[in-house]
């Protein structure tokens, strides 16, 4: 573990650690820290990944430096392709999902890890903060094997205690079986990744729990930082950051330009 | 019968932009192709702003762009439907989109992008609507009452129908076209196929017309067969990319935002009112909004 | 009108007749009337209609001879291809349909302008013969605007009162409204052509009427060889063969090799 | 974490056809690709015979072809979902798909194409089914319960609900492929690509495994892009086409069709067990079985 990483280095480290090899994951752009994190899965123990990467099936072991690249429909991208994908065919099938991973935003994430990309205020008329719209949260977030809640703002007005709309749900307000009695193919969220730490959540109240703190992160500022009221386990580990050899894939072929370091 | 009704020539659908937005009637969906940064119709867009179009519902791409954002901000669109309104790096969220959002001045279907397909395939497929299962729990169906969870007829699962989203005139940008309406995109086409089996009319603007012996060298490259009408528009999706042909503008984008973000922070729509005389009232035609742009700037588009 | 058309060439030039510029057709193989009347229509008079001919929309006035091909994805037959369709992508849309013209056949026709592909005979589990199946034609027949039954056997045993098995519906039993009530799309079939007569239907009862009979053929004939009773009007006109410049295009160019003089 | 589970080799996805056969377990639901006398992958058609697998759902294609008359008349099939079984030209309808479905040898799921895929689609987008208008007021629903009349949940319209056709494997043969699962057919795909999306597992048999970057050289053409497995089988939809590859081979069509025709106007079996042994059962494998075809035959299929 390298203690120089920055801590949007040690997020994608840690979204990289929980990457499987033959998994399918969708590297958008404008996303430093989940492109870095899947990338780094890639090169480094998932050959046999499927990374959907700017509109086309991209494998990436063989490029030297993998440029970023601004926008999703940049077809600079396209010299990796093996396949085009197109965007309405992508969505029209769902399968592949069952063994995808996603990340999920939100301009607001609550304990239960449901995300909020609809809006800010309690009249859905008159918000006070118009947000992006739900994008592909609602659907990816149900469809995927495994997901989790990403965001770079660890800040209480991110971190509430209760979203004011529901456009991807975790696990609602902790109601046993939520999801299951809802039929949704996945058992829902297994983190939220903050610059701060990461939290799972507890088996039985479905809430947010510290599972691990970035180096040099006191669990008093997370505490401090957080909207929500956080179960806090007895021992509270080092979040693992990226080894010797990971920070090197990230520095010299993932984010050579170092957005992950400014 | 038989002999008086031969007809010898094949009709070319070639159409000027003018013709093509004249296809749109205030209170019409229309829908608006492309991918957040590229790929949309612009010179159609400004047109629709102006011919002064008003009450338009404008199905925006499953990401849309700044497209959609200046339909809101000329005040064509009162209704949108769309997953999202932004500009990715430039702007994380249209901010006409947001003003007009947070104002109650249009109304927004809210959807996520399965969603926003699902309802186009109900209109392809002429059924009433189609089921989703994503989107169950969720307050989507709370603040966009048309998305309705309901029991299946099969299994009693809980599901989501999403009703059909009809579109009555479809826009979009595409590499070349030959003058039969054959149009061919270079590389992914995002969900512009889907807009077009949804339409009742598809006008695509493209950046070449191009031989019908090119089109039938590559058939399987043809992905909308029967456009209504083909409008040459070489820089046609400006400020936005043409995959193959230019990049986004990214000065001119600013330009934009800037003036679209003053109306959303103090309301005043002087700087946004003037960006719309300049560009797009402005201008008597494609070209002409072309030479404001300065054939410098384009020319400093296409490396890439 | 030529008098040497053969009963094939009639019925091409039936179908052909009833075509107008701009419309979508699909061309089957081995179905060599509708194939002939389709084209016959779209060298004729149809300069814009949409062809979609072995898997391909093609355009073929400019083909001085269009070979028959056996088999609906006979690579040949690409050569006309302005675009490929894939057979999921046409059925999973349908608007197009509502411009299109459909030519169905039957192992049974009725009165009423139903059709059955499924099997004869009144237990299902143990039909006396079994068809081929449906194919396309349950659905054709609901979404395209316009629609005829075709078949080459005229005959008692085809041309039945009652079929035993709908899979495309027609006009049912001849209730009031039927379509409209079930709420399909188009407003039933249009005739029956046969090699001996055409039918359309009585605008009350949905009956099948003599609409005219080819040349050669009397009344009495069609009569004695329907399986249905038929609504005879007063004046029966002959069927409108092809032209001489119509038989010219036939022999010529869509038939050199006589499928329809055969 | 890290270092431990590094893995640095991509995995070759070719596979032979024993391998790929052998994913099917008796009662399993299966689809074969292709269309009525083009593009079946007969190498595995042929082993899934010689493996004596039982009791099988056979998806075949939106219009099969003899392929799946075969596996009914080996006794494979114990289902069928099919909107049609026949050869064009060759035979209106299969023999064995006559003989089964008039004695009640086999049920057949009786359904439209446009059904068909409508269900293919559910699967794909895991919805238990999907609404068509197509089929009300016919004897569908009567003699197939499974395709059921309702009342829409919107607009109380009268449709039918498809339910989904999950496929646990679905097997295809096309053009050309690189050793990762990325598959390009020539040309019209027939309904393969729904397959797939409905399918757990996809094998796909090819007339050539080429380099990645001839994939890469045109990735617009990929129409399968993450296969399970790949067979290398040249004249692997033999005596079926293969798109740009080979014609149908009439007089081997003729010589089943004689076999299975046989069987249905006889009821006697020896004729078509004769055809098995030579053909199926004998060969030792893909390459012995093209032997009894002949290299004088098959090269006879390559002028068109």
């Amino acid at each position: 573990m390298n203690e120089t990483a920055s801590p949007k280095e040690v997020m994608a480290a840690a979204i990289a650690h929980d990457l499987k090899d033959g998994q399918w994951v969708e590297v958008g752009a404008n996303l430093p820290v989940p492109r870095a994190g899947a990338l780094l899965g890639h090169l480094h123990h998932g050959p046999n990944m499927t990374v959907m990467i700017a509109m086309t099936k991209a494998y990436l072991r063989d490029t030297p430096v993998i440029e970023e690249f601004e926008f999703i429909t940049d077809v600079g991208a396209m010299q990796w392709s093996e396949a085009y994908y197109q965007h309405d065919q992508l969505l029209n099938n769902q399968r592949h999902r069952a063994n995808g991973v996603f990340f999920c935003g939100g301009i607001q994430i609550d304990r239960f890890g449901n995300s909020n990309m609809i809006g800010i205020g309690s009249d859905y008329k008159n918000l006070k903060f118009r947000g992006p719209g739900p994008i592909g949260t609602t659907n990816a977030t149900a469809q995927n094997g495994t997901w989790h809640l990403v965001t770079n703002s660890h800040d209480p007005r991110v971190l509430v205690d209760r979203v004011d709309y529901i456009s991807a749900l975790g696990y609602g307000r902790g109601e046993k079986n939520l999801r299951e009695d809802l039929g949704l193919p996945n058992g829902g969220p297994s983190s939220i990744i903050t610059p701060l730490c990461v939290f799972d959540f507890d088996e039985e109240t479905r809430s947010a729990r510290l599972k691990s703190v970035h180096p040099g992160v006191s669990v008093d500022k997370v505490v401090e930082s957080t909207g929500f009221s956080i179960i806090v386990p007895e021992n509270v580990p080092i979040t693992a950051g990226p080894t010797a050899e990971e920070l090197v894939l990230l520095r010299t072929r993932i984010d050579a330009k170092g957005a992950l370091r400014g | 019968m038989g002999g008086e009704t031969v007809s010898d020539v094949r009709a070319s659908r070639i159409v000027e932009v003018e013709e093509a937005a004249a296809a749109v009637k205030d209170g019409m969906t229309i829908a608006i192709g492309g991918f957040i940064n590229s790929g949309h119709p612009m010179a159609i867009v400004r047109q629709l702003i102006k011919d002064g179009r008003k009450d338009l519902t404008v199905v925006g791409a499953a990401s849309s762009g700044l497209e959609t954002d200046l339909l809101i901000a000329a005040g064509v669109a009162s209704h949108v439907i769309s997953p999202y309104v932004g500009a990715e790096g430039f702007a994380g969220i249209g901010p006409a989109f947001r003003k007009a959002g947070q104002d109650g001045l249009i109304d927004i279907f809210e959807l996520d992008e399965a969603h926003f397909y699902a309802g186009l395939r109900a209109s392809a497929q002429r059924v009433p609507y189609n089921p989703w299962k994503a989107g169950v729990g969720t307050d989507l169906p709370k603040v966009n009452p048309w998305l309705k969870e309901y029991r299946d007829p099969i299994n009693d699962e809980l599901l989501i129908a999403v009703p059909a989203i009809n579109i009555d005139v479809a826009f979009l940008h595409a590499a070349v076209s030959d003058i039969y309406g054959n149009v061919q995109h270079n590389g992914t086409r995002y969900g512009d196929i889907s807009m077009y089996n949804a339409a009742t009319k598809t006008y695509v603007s493209v950046e070449k017309v191009v031989s019908p012996e090119r089109i039938k060298a590559d058939p399987l490259r043809t992905s909308i067969p029967g456009a209504t009408g083909i409008i040459r528009a070489p820089y046609g999706s400006h400020p936005y990319s043409a995959d193959g042909y230019y990049v986004p503008d990214a000065e001119h984008i600013n330009t934009y935002l800037a003036a679209a973000t003053s109306w959303l922070k103090t309301g005043d729509r002087a700087e946004l009112d003037a960006y719309i005389a300049e560009f797009i009232t402005g201008p008597a035609d494609h070209a002409d909004y072309l030479e404001r742009i300065g054939i410098r700037a384009l020319l400093s588009l296409n490396e890439f």
